[in-house]
């Protein structure tokens, strides 16, 4: 398949309201059963052990007009919760078995509970991660939630996942996980072979599509890229930050880097790409898993971070590429992301390190102002060099 | 804690101001003597587990709050969001953080830094947030008291145990910070007072089942249950709870209300818009509306639901209330408790008052409207402000939504109300 | 027995006489302006003269709208839902929901058998929506805003358009005329746009016919074939439409007479 | 004194270009509405402009557009964001300038400048507190004040009455319950012009104040605004008549750099063989959309 062909496939799979290729998996031999994940983090792997799907979704985007949600959210909810639970009341999801909730902010937990009540019989999970770093009952704790998932999935399903399963499925992760990796680390080597318009569609792809599938997918784009040639041009070099849950249209996306950015590493789709290490593949997996998820994972605005603090990793970040400078490009009314930006402004001004901050929703039309915005910031640092 | 608010509350609301006075005194003092100040959140705080060791307690909810109520919140807000906060999060964060860059001089008086930031954050992902800058703006040590989400309807014993099990690192933690031994009979003692205090506050709430109620549980009871969220772990508590119910048995016998004719009785979800409260309590009273129960009031704690402190299972019982705290439950169970005051408490209808800020009230209010309106078939009023920023206060809006709500009410009640001319 | 109705809206004041046999014996209309007391008597002037009447002739005034309270000859204000209500299920008797766009806000109301409000819901904090969007739509397109509604009928294909917020549709619409568009298509994506927005605020009362669409909106076609078109069915909307409010203020001006003074809309003083 | 330079600003709602000879010096600068077809005003414009100094196209050496129409400029060398150009502009207006502030209809801007015009850091209002200018249009027709009546009105309150939204849309509703009260029309207006300068100062200490600020934009002949905004930031601001010509002045005096560096380029690229790596903003003249 060629790089244009696997960047289309993989846009189909998300830009499509009614999921009909998740429908056809459900439909065929044998049917494959499947979970929606709300953003950020959800323990993917547990799903997966127990034999279902994991699809991450990331709301309707532009694809749903709002009506039936917003009977039952209020205008200042952030759009993907509304978009999300737009797709619920318009039966769009009935191919799920259910949704889980993670514990990144108040939305997501009361979305758990709005779901319950307007989809009976579905699943409807919250699942606690602990914030209390230093306690010693924080993992054990942890491993009850996930065995408590487990249990609930393991009925949908009839799969009551053994050590072997669960390491089966860390294996692929792992193997997914690295492949993205190697993307990221292709784009902030070469961005002008590796623009963000084609490796984002087929990241996101890859939260949805089985990942066995998709694998292959990324290491022949990756493939492509490696040989590519383009010519760098006088761009600045960014990183974006602040849109680890609700995603940026991919036009909004095409805007940053038409207004002059090479965006060399981001924090889009994070949940995807969680830890910053392997999962072990041996030991009591819920055990490890539990261990990885308070020690492993990658600094985000959803979980406490303790003492080193997001300010110090945010700027590492930016230091690790060489970039010019940060972009904040927040979903309106996030308040994990908006209350962050507060303190991580403050920490990239004390390393002078240029930013730029601007919110974005889901169903933006027009981008002038972003566009606006990013192109002055450009300006403030080239036309003046 | 604020001016009269309603002309025969006396003698509770004399004493309260005297202890909340006392209670500021203690706090400005702390840093000249040298000792230790911790912040902590209303909703399952765990008082009782700190003041032992000599910790004065600050909350920086209640600085918000009576910044909205003395009508300085618009200017630290403004300050907050100088420094990058955004005009879409909450009002309260803000203020506590733009008062605390200008200087921190509170309405009640200077607040003393923090030697220890507890986040307990019961019910709010935002306490979390909070807590986290100020850390950073006041360099504190800052340790989480992780608090499960109520998921299902009944407690599960695994998020209690691991809550209990944080409590006792917390007690270790306070005798390395203090070099104080931890004194199980005293916390036990403390306890038993606390939960003296918890039964007369319940019988308070309860009183406004009588017809008419001799007590508002919404506009009166967001200032009587002050001390029960502020002094508790001090002998001032449960005096105030004494004089207190004192005040409403006095009620009682004399047939007094908080209004002069009670033809409404209303169950509230949502809290209050502190910089407007006095304005917004007249658009009800206009209408002789009691709100004979609300969910504000049990944030910091669900006591009338069989909540209560016990000495004999001290830390048991201490870590079950941080989850049975109202913004902890479910959906579900919120729903239902909203449901039952409504029959217990012979109501004519539901207000829901959304605040812009605290999205764990809020989201989620839209689709209770939606259930109490088409499937219980109880009138329900939606109103939309918020409890800190001055700035999403609309009277005009209100007052007619709040008007036009109460016409609709009283209309049922005039049996054969005369409706002429269907016949054009 | 003659009594009037005055409703004191944000752009526009009206005014309803009505007889003892529930007939309109005089309507006027005018722009409520900056002094709205003034306002309120010269439209209550206009509909007694046009019915050949002494302003002391009629025997209750009931005043409506925003400007209630400024209708300082009236005997007793209620609210415009109440009489939106009340005026509806005069004009259309099988009316349950109650649909009126007005400047300011949108309100979707659901009434009983007898015309008693049982339910109603206004446009959120954000006022994305209401009339004042098409105000400013018609005048960035430079177009009469009793004209936009049929032009919009006229559409090729649907535009859309995403803001409903009054202040950046201009910027919207901008973007559209520059590329090319036409007028008809994106005034279509304008009217889909506040269509969509009232179908969900009616959603919250419920949608059960029959459907009576009033308020100053109401005149626009536009506006009420695309709502007809979401909703399949057809809605009430009369030529008096923009009277309703006056008209529902008026009636209770005439339960009043019937109860001594004292009746259903006495709430509204103080 | 050639070769000439011309700026031009196209705004949502008026169009206004600047011509610059080969000293700098403003020789003609003239505006027209824009219309809904930016291309048309530009165009109109430009002719105007050549008429007034009595110039023709070819002598023109470099155009430069701004605002919200700037890429729909067809026969533009450049296209600039109107932020780095009110930076520019208000600097060759008044040097000691440091700080922007331009009001607009729909947007309000803050910008910092260094002294050489690099944009330091600038701010734009949030969507939900967007169009100051146009709120005072609305608030004209509703008050029945002519708009360059509205200032001179307001000074002579002294019983200003708040306004708290910071949606202009419901802060009309607020001004319409406000009249409906019959309070003073001045108390009215200067309320407004109070609400409105409350959420400038905002976004203006969000965005830093160095001073010395200058105002730009058609707000400078709102004599009322000039006073509210001085007295609450505490700071006296530079004020030019010709404010509202700050986009196209600066346009015009970025593409002179433009011009010059892209003459350097030619003769250097004439010496030594096309050169390396394309410079994006070169690249981009009369460049994409």
């Amino acid at each position: 398949m060629s790089l244009n062909k696997i960047v289309a496939e993989c846009t189909e799979w998300f830009t499509d309201p009614d999921f009909t290729r998740l429908r056809a998996l459900r439909d065929g031999s044998p049917p494959m059963r499947m979970i929606g994940l709300f953003p950020v983090y959800t323990p993917e792997e547990v799903v997966m052990a127990t034999g279902l799907l994991p699809v991450h979704l990331y709301g309707g985007g532009t694809m749903v007009e709002i009506d039936h949600a917003d009977s039952r959210l209020q205008s200042f909810v952030c759009s993907i919760s509304r978009t999300t639970f737009e797709l619920g009341l318009t039966n769009r999801l009935d191919a799920f078995e259910g949704m889980l909730f993670p514990s990144i902010c108040d939305v997501s937990r009361n979305m758990s509970g709005l779901w319950r009540r307007n989809f009976p019989g579905r699943v409807a999970e919250f699942i606690h991660f602990p914030e209390n770093l230093t306690s010693a009952h924080s993992v054990p704790y942890l491993k009850h939630e996930l065995k408590r998932l487990e249990e609930v999935l393991s009925k949908v399903s009839g799969k009551k996942p053994t050590d072997a399963d669960y390491h089966r499925v860390f294996d692929l992760l792992n193997r997914h996980r690295r492949a993205m990796d190697e993307i990221y680390a292709a784009r902030a080597a070469a961005p002008w072979n590796v623009p963000l318009v084609e490796a984002y569609p087929i990241l996101r792809a890859g939260g949805m599509m089985p990942r066995e599938q998709h694998l292959p997918m990324m290491e022949e784009a990756l493939a492509t890229w490696r040989a590519r040639q383009n010519k760098a041009q006088d761009r600045i070099r960014v990183i974006v930050e602040g849109s680890f849950c609700e995603q940026p249209s991919v036009e909004l996306l095409q805007t940053i880097e038409e207004a002059g950015c090479y965006v060399l590493n981001d924090d889009l789709l994070l949940g995807q790409r969680w830890f910053t290490e392997p999962l072990p593949l041996e030991g009591d997996p819920l055990e490890a898993l539990a261990r990885h998820i308070m020690e492993h994972c990658v600094p985000s605005a959803v979980h406490h971070p303790g003492p080193l603090g997001r300010g110090a990793a945010l700027v590492q970040k930016a230091r690790a590429v060489h970039a010019d400078g940060v972009l904040f490009c927040m979903a309106k009314f996030c308040e994990p992301a908006l209350y962050d930006y507060a303190l991580l402004k403050r920490a990239v001004e004390a390393e002078n390190i240029p930013h730029l901050a601007f919110e974005f929703e889901e169903k933006m039309g027009t981008f002038e102002s972003a566009r606006t915005q990013l192109e002055t910031f450009v300006e403030s640092i080239l036309l003046f060099s | 804690m604020g001016d009269y608010i309603y002309k025969h509350q006396g003698t509770g609301r004399d004493l309260q101001k005297d202890m909340l006075g006392d209670w500021f005194d203690r706090l400005s003092a702390a840093p000249a003597k040298g000792e230790p100040v911790a912040y902590l959140f209303i909703s399952g705080n765990i008082a009782e587990l700190l003041t032992q060791f000599g910790f004065h307690l600050v909350y920086p909810e209640v600085t918000a709050l009576q910044c909205g109520i003395k009508k300085t919140a618009g200017q630290y807000i403004l300050k907050a969001e100088e420094l990058g906060y955004s005009s879409d999060v909450c009002g309260y964060v803000k203020n506590d953080i733009g008062l605390l860059h200008s200087g921190n001089a509170s309405p009640m008086g200077t607040l003393p830094p923090p030697s220890l930031l507890v986040c307990n954050y019961s019910g709010c992902r935002t306490y979390v947030k909070w807590f986290e800058a100020l850390a950073e703006f006041y360099k504190a040590p800052l340790v989480m008291l992780d608090v499960p989400y109520k998921r299902e309807d009944m407690l599960d014993p695994g998020d209690v145990q691991y809550v209990v099990g944080q409590l006792h690192e917390l007690v270790e933690l306070c005798e390395r910070m203090t070099g104080k031994k931890f004194d199980m009979d005293r916390f036990r003692s403390d306890l038993t007072e606390t939960a003296l205090a918890e039964d007369y506050w319940v019988k308070i709430l309860n009183s406004s089942r009588l017809v008419p109620s001799p007590f508002d549980a919404y506009f009166e009871a967001v200032f009587f249950m002050a001390p029960l969220y502020v002094l508790r772990g001090h002998p001032d508590c449960l005096k105030y709870y004494k004089a207190a119910w004192g005040e409403i048995e006095e009620r009682i016998e004399h047939g007094i209300g908080p209004v002069a004719e009670e033809r409404f009785r209303v169950v509230v979800e949502g809290p209050p818009p502190w910089p407007h409260f006095r304005s917004f309590w007249e658009m009800f009273k206009k209408w002789g509306v009691v709100a004979v129960a609300s969910t504000y009031s049990k944030v910091g704690g669900l006591y009338d639901q069989g909540v209560r402190h016990d000495p004999a299972r001290p830390f048991e019982s201490m870590a079950e209330y941080c989850i049975d705290c109202y913004t902890n439950w479910n959906l579900g169970l919120r729903r239902d408790l909203m449901r039952r005051y409504c029959e217990d408490f012979h109501a004519d209808g539901m207000v829901i008052h959304s605040v812009k800020s605290c999205r764990s009230f809020s989201v989620g209010q839209a689709d209770t409207r939606e259930v109490f309106s088409k499937e219980y078939h109880i009138p329900t009023l939606f109103l939309e402000s918020d409890l800190a920023d001055p700035r999403y206060f609309s009277a005009a809006q209100l007052r007619n939504r709040i008007d036009a709500f109460f016409e609709g009410l009283e209309h049922r009640k005039l049996v054969g109300a005369p409706h002429a001319g269907v016949t054009p | 027995m003659i009594v009037a109705g005055v409703d004191v809206g944000s752009t526009a004041t009206k005014a309803v006489l009505l007889n003892e046999n529930h007939e309109i014996i005089g309507r006027a209309l005018i722009n409520t302006g900056a002094n709205v007391v003034r306002a309120a008597q010269r439209v209550f002037s206009e509909a007694t003269k046009q019915a050949g009447l002494e302003e002391h002739e009629v025997a209750q005034v009931v005043g409506t709208g925003y400007g209630r309270y400024k209708v300082t000859f009236g005997h007793a204000q209620v609210t415009e839902i109440s009489c939106h209500a009340r005026g509806a299920s005069f004009l259309f008797p099988k009316t349950r929901i109650i649909l009126d766009i007005g400047g300011q806000d949108t309100k979707a109301i659901r009434i009983s058998g007898s015309g008693e409000v049982e339910d109603f819901c206004m446009n959120d904090k954000c006022a994305a929506g209401t009339g004042r969007f098409l105000d400013a739509a018609a005048l960035t397109m430079g177009i009469p805003l009793d004209e936009i509604g049929p032009l919009s009928l006229q559409y090729k294909q649907v535009l859309k358009v995403t803001n409903v917020c009054t202040v950046f549709v201009e910027s919207e619409i901008l973007a559209h005329l520059a590329r090319g568009r036409a007028a008809a298509d994106i005034l279509r994506g304008v009217h889909l746009a506040i269509a969509t927005r009232s179908v969900a605020l009616m959603r919250r009362v419920g949608l059960d016919p029959e459907i009576t669409f009033t308020g100053g909106v109401s005149r626009n076609i536009g506006i009420q074939s695309t709502l007809e078109e979401r909703l399949s069915m057809k809605l009430n909307v009369n030529a008096d439409s923009q009277y309703m409010g006056a008209i529902g203020a008026a009636l209770f001006a005439l339960d009043r007479c019937v109860a001594g003074a004292t009746g259903v809309a006495g709430a509204g003083q103080g | 004194m050639g070769p000439w330079i011309v700026g031009i600003d196209l705004g949502v709602r008026l169009t206004r270009g600047l011509l610059l000879d080969g000293d700098g010096a403003v020789v003609a600068k003239t505006s027209a509405p824009s219309g809904a077809f930016f291309t048309k005003a530009a165009e109109k414009v430009y002719a105007d402009l050549l008429a007034l100094a009595g110039l023709t196209q070819d002598e023109v050496g470099y155009v430069t557009s701004t605002g919200y129409g700037r890429y729909q400029v067809p026969f533009r060398d450049l296209q600039v964001t109107e932020m780095t150009c009110h930076g520019a502009g208000a600097l060759a207006m008044f040097p000691d300038t440091r700080t922007v502030l331009d009001v607009g209809a729909q947007n309000t801007r803050v910008i910092g400048v260094t002294p050489e015009g690099r944009v330091a850091r600038f701010k734009m209002n949030d969507k939900c507190a967007a169009g100051a200018g146009r709120f005072l249009e609305r608030v004209s027709t509703a008050l029945e004040v002519s708009l360059d009546q509205i200032g001179p009105l307001a000074l002579q309150s002294h019983d200003p009455q708040p306004i708290s939204s910071v949606c202009a849309v419901l802060a009309e509703s607020e001004v319409i319950n406000l009249v409906s009260q019959d309070l003073r029309t001045e108390d009215i207006l200067l309320g407004i012009h109070l609400s409105i300068c409350e959420r400038i100062k905002g976004l203006v200490l969000q965005a830093g104040l160095e001073p010395k600020l200058t105002l730009t934009g058609g707000m400078v002949h709102n004599a009322a605004m000039v006073r509210v905004l001085e007295e609450s930031l505490e700071t006296k601001m530079n004020l030019s008549p010709d404010g509202e010509y700050a986009g196209a002045l600066g346009a015009a005096v970025l593409g002179r750099r433009r011009y010059d560096k892209r003459q350097a380029a030619r003769v250097a690229e004439a010496a030594a063989g096309s050169a390396g790596i394309v410079d994006r903003s070169l690249a981009a003249e009369g460049g994409s959309r």
